[in-house]
């Protein structure tokens, strides 16, 4: 079929400067449906630069990137997220400090959830409804990132690892069909780390969806990970299977160390 | 038309120095308290009507009651920075808001019960004007006029170059870090404060003989402007606030000289807000990645 | 004795988190704090920097309880702290995010030390004009770093070091805190990059839900164990060693 | 985010609202029997607390709750005030006409005016809402044809129910304030829903994180333009109460002491909590009332208040009447309703 | 109310910045009190002044004059400077039937609505500018030759209004035009552009109804921008005061002005006036408002002894009917409740005030009507 044929995101030369950074030096990547997709590369590599470019908050300086084919370059983030079904996890964890975990797992899910902006200023039977159904996933969610107990404080209150299993948790409420993680794991204890890899694996092989993550943990990326792509100093250095990545001596020597 | 033209922009610049030196004290303490400040007029204020005094009671020439002003008003920002500022570092927002708010009330209005409602004269300065081809300028203004870029030179230097000016930069920034860096930020906050206060008062007493009829509510239009000032320069930064100051000036002069003295203050602001659509930030100002 | 912590019980307003925390660090130790998410590893070191409530018990430093005192005078002890998450001046160059980080340092040779983790870093010296907020993250955690090296402290209490750091780096900072440790400095790391801290430390202490659950050298933890620990608080069969 | 230097400070911590039903009926009960014990002067001061109460309300949904601080709801209130003064001087509409048609108006100006205002953020926001103000005086001054300048619209009909001959109209202070009454509970009870939306949450989302929010799919953008309108709206309607209740409207309503004030209740009472406007606006009513005792002292007795309260209660003083009603209910009905803080 | 004070209540900015204009009705009022009390009081009773309030804000005003009306409950009420604020208290002093004197603004409504035109218990004594605008305005063109004028005056329905009624004496003399139209808000001190402006028209004569603190800030930036002895100020504004012109006496030579009343008004009761004020408050000299609070309670203590009743009924139809000999000169009210006062035209010569004529306002009401 066409369909699977047709990357679920391409990049295609994409640029961006900061001043006399050349962050993004022309980056072509397609992200196939359904893979899993690791993206490593040396701190300052334009990893996340490459995130924020795709998601839209950064405008880059050149370069397109086509969602299912459509150009969603320039599209306000809250589109992409919306229409394209495409969410993105943040570097620095980031959660609203001032709502519990409940609530902030129903935001992540609620524009997915309501048909248009008006219809969630009125709470009719029918928005009931949704928001319960919402509030249903976001305790399996909880329950499965092992926040029960802290569930009912708000988020800003929270420990940094928390928050960032938190943020991890969000990007699976609304079930979207692509998601880019920056670093879901830093911060993460080694057994929780199990758990998470866990929560990937399974919706990428149950629900499909399509993950990029970034991650400096190598070990676990490597066994997550289809495919990985190394960036180094704002361009694609590799773009192989984790077997032949980790055996490439650039990518030793510019990113693995000896 | 050329020459008129030249006329309004210079009046418009030494109108402008004026709101730059009160806004300068404002836009700093905002810098370490993210609080907008609204009592900076009352210091502006404090400072004229103690100078006033002195002068009118005591009989001091001017330059003594220059440095008594500003003494005063210093004495009181002591104690409000004690009591009141330093205490606000790290309270929410609103704290600021409503904090300000009262010290604005309880100053303006101790004021008016000291001295009585009614307004009064402020005598003395050097009122007679410098004749500058057909239109003149009070001493006065000449004085202000230096006054303001030597304020402003001076902050400027402390800000980039000394110990308590990078401080305030840090706290500005963040709080936690600044613990963490062994910052004392209430002494910051403290100090910060003064000088924004000093200045505040020293404006008011320099533009004294200039507006001569001082009361105690004279601070409220003052801080407006000020508000205005201190975000077309960016929050907090020193270089900013003097150009915008002058360019609200000479917006406004040239208002009042081509439209009309009731349409300034809203034309000069729609220009400001105008401004603030091309350069969201401020004129001059900075903002680290998300 | 160096660092003796009896009974301390602190959090955040009414909110409890440790709840009778018991720890001696000896001069010159390299003591690794491991445990789950939310256990009170950084609330812990905090507590010992005087940045949280404080409840109860004694901290003891060099002799004298300093417990409640707050972040500068803890500075002014030799203590330094780098917390977990971002903590640098966003809109100051690097250069002068050093420059604040050797901030209560008076004497001495600021220019030289700089000079020193540039070299140690030396990504941070290619973007040293750079405003800190601008760089990726893990070039501010490596700003970070260095921000504490700057401090000079007696006993640095270092959260999470290695978050957002490439394996290159990793391997950097870990080279440099234990160059610290061997200069003589008393470290207390908080890490979840267990392999790496033990590898590095030579105590490990494991809290779980605001007490200390653990506390043996580290060649005495096994990684199942520390799993084990983690989940139920008890390591399978074996009795807990040390008090 | 929270370490970004140009943000403002975040809100406090608040979850999303519960409604303590239990205290809500009592003081209810006691608004509506407050007239059978007061005489005209303490209804007087509580129809006034109620009509800032409207526009309190706007700015606690905008600022409390989205997290813009909007000095421009002096300015909606102006509107809504102009809008219902001129409406019934000019056409004998009805009350209720003028009411509802108020905080249209204001609602309908808030639009052009907030788009390009929402292009902004925090202190610029601030600030362009500060030039609203101003520009809002202006326009009052200027448009002589409309507003009569600063003579001003004196001599506004007090409010009158019905059409034409069979019209009531409302005179005595005690039906004036139950017909406030009504019509501010109908408020409250509109706000109230609102906070309880799914809106509500993106409010909050807005608030604590806009970047997040955005990164989520929600459009904060649209949002915050709906919420500056509602916002003006909830401004309008008070103005219109006010115009019929002083009968004089002038350029004066646009002067710093309305903005002033609406921003004390909100702050003092508490932002972003449920009950913070409607406890603000009467406790701040009451005591700059109470105050008048001292005609001299009052307005430094007031600002001392002001800075207890920020020391004492830096939440403002929701979170403590919410205690306090918790605890009574805790005595009374053997059973707490859950509520913020810890 | 005890059996031997009769209270009034005086409602007025107190706090804030527009206190700088209540602060003296206060004061002038509370001389006039002291005064009467000292000589027996009015009917046998000590008069107790009550203050209320306003910050120039209707809703605090309404808010202190229900306070005054249900609680002091005073059987009159003098207020209030600020012109909304009196709007607003005039249906509410009507349905409590208590008497409301104003004695210092101007707004016109507050008159048309006021005795035939509706309300029966508000008065006032203070002028209206309808007179005084019509009276600068011939002696500056017929006697001074002034043709070229430029407003600027006070963003208020006084300065709004004078420059209304100028406006619509202008067209009965040839060639006089209005060149600008410039109006200041109450807080301005920076004129310099605007006097640069009206510089370069050629105006001979800046018409300026102002506020009294504002008259030597405007002097001081024409003295500034040398204007001194080329264009003239008229209108009213305290020019005649010895302050304003000690600010720039070359500037406000040549000031013509119509005033109510004036420090340097010669008459012996408003020396004495002037004398009492300042010893009472530190030197401080009266302004207008200061003198009008005061004769406002003197007008009062007049009527009270006509109708010998302190009732507000009485009092209130006794001042239809009072012939009032103001230090001024004779005070009676027009069906529509307004003050009939005499005033002066001065012009300032030698840097000293000097009486050019006297005026009685008398207002045209139909005129008015349009
Ligand atoms: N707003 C900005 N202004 C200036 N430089 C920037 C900005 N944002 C990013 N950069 C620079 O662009 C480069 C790429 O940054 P990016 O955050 O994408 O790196 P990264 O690969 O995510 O690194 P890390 O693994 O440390 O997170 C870095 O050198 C960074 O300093
Ligand atoms: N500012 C705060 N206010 C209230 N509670 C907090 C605050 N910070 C942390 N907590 C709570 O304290 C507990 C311990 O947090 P802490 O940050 O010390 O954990 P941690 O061991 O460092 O975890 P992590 O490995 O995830 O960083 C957590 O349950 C958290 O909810
Ligand atoms: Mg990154
Ligand atoms: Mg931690």
């Amino acid at each position: 079929m066409m369909a699977t044929e047709q990357p679920i995101l391409r990049i295609e030369g994409l640029r961006k400067n900061y001043g006399a950074v050349a962050a993004l030096q022309g980056v072509d990547i397609d992200i196939q449906r359904g893979e899993v997709l690791g993206l490593i590369g040396p701190n300052g590599s334009g990893k996340s630069t490459l995130f924020d470019c795709c998601t839209g908050l950064q405008k880059s300086d050149a370069g397109r990137v086509l969602l299912n084919g459509v150009d969603i370059t320039g599209w306000p983030m809250n589109r992409i997220a919306r229409e394209g079904r495409f969410l993105r996890s943040f570097q620095k964890t980031v959660v609203f400090p001032t709502l519990d975990s409940y609530e902030n797992l129903v935001l992540a899910g609620q524009m997915f959830a309501f048909p248009s902006v008006l219809s969630t200023f009125w709470i009719g039977p029918a928005a009931r409804r949704r928001i319960a159904a919402l509030r249903e996933r976001a305790a399996e969610l909880i329950e499965v990132s092992g926040l029960s107990r802290v569930a009912h404080l708000p988020a800003g209150h929270m420990s940094g690892g928390q928050q960032k299993l938190l943020q991890f948790a969000s990007m699976l409420m609304p079930k979207p069909e692509l998601i880019l993680l920056d670093e879901p794991l830093a911060g993460i204890n080694p057994v929780l780390i199990e758990k998470v890899i866990d929560c990937i694996t399974h919706a990428n092989g149950t629900l499909g969806i399509t993950f990029v993550v970034i991650e400096h943990n190598t070990d676990v990326l490597m066994s997550l990970s289809h495919r990985v792509v190394v960036l180094h100093q704002g361009a694609k250095l590799a773009d192989d299977t984790p077997e032949a990545v980790v055996c490439n001596p650039q990518v030793v020597e510019a990113y693995l160390g000896g | 038309m050329g020459s008129f033209l030249l006329e309004q922009i210079v009046n418009g610049i030494i109108t402008g120095s004026m709101y730059a030196l009160v806004a300068a004290g404002m836009t700093m303490i905002f810098g370490v308290l993210r609080a907008i400040n609204f009592a900076h007029g009352e210091y502006y204020m404090l400072g004229t009507f103690a100078s006033w005094w002195v002068i009118s009671h005591l009989a001091t020439d001017y330059p003594l009651a220059i440095i008594a002003g500003v003494a005063m008003a210093c004495v009181i920002a002591a104690i409000v920075g004690r009591l009141v500022m330093q205490r606000l570092v790290g309270q929410p927002f609103q704290a600021g808001v409503l904090a300000t708010l009262g010290i604005s009330l309880i100053l303006q209005n101790a004021v008016i019960l000291a001295f009585g409602g009614g307004y009064k004269v402020f005598e003395g300065g050097w009122i007679e004007p410098i004749e500058l081809g057909d239109f003149g300028m009070s001493q006065q203004r000449v004085l202000l006029l230096l006054v303001t870029l030597v304020v402003f030179a001076g902050l400027e230097w402390m800000v980039r170059r000394t110990r308590l000016g990078r401080s305030i930069r840090a706290v500005s920034q963040n709080i936690e870090c600044c613990q963490v860096n062994g910052i004392d930020v209430e002494q910051v906050v403290r100090r910060t404060f003064l000088i924004g206060v000093a200045i505040a008062a020293l404006s008011g007493i320099l533009t004294g003989p200039i507006n001569v009829s001082i009361y105690g509510g004279m601070g409220e239009a003052i801080t407006l402007k000020t508000f205005a000032v201190i975000v077309m320069g960016g929050m907090g930064n020193v270089r900013g606030t003097l150009i915008a100051g002058c360019l609200l000036g000479v917006v406004e002069s040239l208002v009042a000289g081509f439209i009309g003295l009731q349409y300034r203050d809203s034309v000069g602001f729609i220009a400001l807000l105008l401004m603030l659509m091309l350069r969201p930030h401020g004129l001059f100002s900075s903002k680290a990645r998300f | 004795m160096e660092l003796e912590i009896n009974n301390l019980r602190a959090g955040y307003g009414h909110l409890d988190i440790l709840h009778g925390v018991d720890l001696k660090i000896r001069h010159g130790e390299f003591v690794t704090l491991l445990g789950p998410n939310g256990a009170g590893k950084s609330t812990l070191l905090k507590s010992l920097f005087g940045m949280t409530t404080h409840k109860g018990g004694t901290i003891r430093w060099k002799g004298k309880d300093i417990a409640g005192q707050r972040p500068l005078a803890m500075l002014s002890h030799g203590i330094a702290y780098v917390p977990q998450g971002r903590c640098n001046f966003q809109l100051m160059s690097i250069d002068e995010n050093l420059e604040m980080a050797a901030y209560t340092i008076k004497d001495g040779d600021l220019k030289g030390e700089r000079e020193y983790v540039y070299d140690l870093f030396p990504i941070l010296r290619k973007r040293r004009n750079e405003f800190a907020g601008n760089l990726s993250g893990g070039e501010q955690q490596l700003l970070e770093m260095a921000m504490a090296v700057l401090r000079r402290p007696e006993i640095l209490l270092v959260d999470e070091p290695s978050v957002g750091l490439s394996p290159q780096a990793i391997t950097l900072v870990f080279n440099e805190l234990k160059r610290l440790h061997q200069g003589g400095r008393t470290i207390l790391l908080v890490e979840q990059n267990t392999r790496k801290a033990m590898a590095a430390a030579e105590r490990a202490v494991v809290l779980r839900l605001g007490k200390v659950i653990w506390d043996s050298p580290v060649a005495e933890l096994s990684p199942a164990d520390l799993g084990e620990l983690f989940m139920t608080g008890r390591r399978a069969e074996h009795a807990q060693t040390a008090a | 985010m929270s370490s970004t230097t140009l943000d403002m400070p975040r809100m406090p911590i608040s979850r999303l609202a519960t409604v303590n039903w239990g205290a809500s009926a009592l003081a209810l009960a006691a608004l509506l029997a407050a007239p059978l014990f007061l005489g005209d002067y303490y209804l007087h001061a509580m129809i006034l607390a109620m009509i800032f109460l409207l526009p309190a309300l706007g700015l606690n949904l905008i600022l409390g709750y989205t997290g813009m601080l909007s000095l421009a709801q002096g300015v909606f209130f102006g509107i809504g005030a102009y809008g219902s003064a001129l409406l019934s001087i000019h056409f004998g509409t009805p009350f209720l006409v003028n009411f509802l048609a108020a905080g249209l108006l204001a609602g309908l100006v808030a639009l052009p005016l907030g788009i390009p205002a929402l292009r902004l953020r925090d202190t610029s926001f601030v600030m362009c809402t500060l030039g609203l103000v101003v520009i809002a005086q202006m326009v009052s001054k200027n448009w002589v044809d409309l507003t009569r300048g600063d003579m001003g619209l004196s001599g506004v009909p007090r409010p009158k129910l019905g059409f034409g001959e069979t019209a009531y109209i409302i005179l005595r202070a005690p039906e004036y304030y139950y017909l406030i009454l009504a019509l501010a509970l109908l408020v409250v009870f509109a706000f109230v829903a609102l906070i309880k939306s799914p809106a509500g949450r993106c409010m909050i989302a807005i608030r604590d994180n806009e970047t997040l929010a955005e990164s989520l799919g929600i459009p904060t953008w649209t949002y915050k333009l709906i919420v500056f309108m509602l916002s003006a709206v909830f401004a309008g309607l008070g103005g219109s109460l006010y115009a019929h209740f002083s009968t004089v409207v002038s350029p004066l309503v646009f002067q710093s002491y309305y903005s002033n004030t609406i921003l004390i209740i909100v702050l003092g009472g508490g932002v972003g909590r449920l009950p913070g406007a409607i406890i603000g606006s009467f406790v701040f009513v009451a005591v700059s009332e109470a105050l008048r005792i001292t005609p001299e002292l009052r307005m430094v007795i007031y600002g001392f208040v002001l800075l207890g309260l920020v020391f004492v209660f830096p939440q403002g003083l929701a979170p403590l009447v919410q205690r306090l009603t918790g605890a009574l209910a805790r005595i009374g009905f053997k059973h707490g309703e859950p509520h913020d803080g810890h | 109310q005890s059996a031997d004070t009769l209270k009034i209540g005086i409602i007025s900015p107190m706090s804030g910045p527009n206190a700088r204009y209540g602060a003296f009705a206060n004061k002038g009022a509370a001389l006039a009190a002291k005064e009467i009390n000292a000589a027996g009081g009015v009917q046998g009773k000590k008069i107790e002044l009550v203050s209320g309030d306003s910050q120039c804000v209707p809703a605090e005003g309404v808010a202190a004059t229900q306070r005054m009306i249900s609680l002091e409950k005073t059987p009159i009420i003098i207020g209030d400077v600020c012109s909304s604020v009196t709007l607003a208290m005039q249906p509410m002093v009507e349905e409590s039937r208590v008497l409301l004197i104003n004695a210092a603004s101007s707004n016109p409504d507050i008159t048309y609505k006021a005795g035939v035109g509706g309300f029966k218990w508000t008065f006032r004594n203070y002028p209206t500018d309808e007179v005084r605008a019509a009276t600068v305005l011939e002696y500056s063109v017929k006697t001074k030759g002034f043709k070229k004028f430029a407003v600027l005056s006070v963003d208020s329905d006084y300065g709004r209004g004078a420059i209304k009624f100028t406006k619509r004496y202008l067209p009965k003399y040839q060639g006089a035009e209005i060149l600008s139209e410039d109006y200041y808000k109450d807080s301005e001190t920076d004129f310099r552009a605007v006097l640069s402006k009206i510089r370069r028209s050629g105006a001979q004569a800046i018409i300026l109804y102002g506020q009294a603190d504002t008259t030597p800030i405007i002097a001081r930036q024409m003295l500034e921008l040398g204007l001194a002895g080329k264009v003239a100020l008229v209108g009213n504004g305290e020019f005649n005061t010895r302050t304003t012109i000690a600010a720039a006496p070359k500037v406000m030579n040549g000031a013509v002005e119509a005033a109510a009343w004036l420090p340097e008004v010669q008459a012996p009761r408003s020396l004495k006036f002037v004398e009492e004020y300042k010893k009472a408050n530190g030197g401080e000299v009266p302004n207008v408002h200061a003198y009008t609070h005061y004769d406002t309670l003197f007008l009062l203590a007049k009527v009270i002894a006509d109708v010998k009743s302190v009732k507000g009924e009485d009092i209130r139809n006794g001042l239809v009917k009072v012939k009032y000999d103001s230090p001024m000169g004779m005070v009676s009210f027009d069906d529509h409740n307004q003050a009939m006062l005499p005033m002066v035209l001065l012009e300032v010569a030698d840097e000293k005030p000097a009486i050019k004529s006297a005026i009685s306002s008398k207002v045209d009401y139909p005129a008015a009507g349009k």
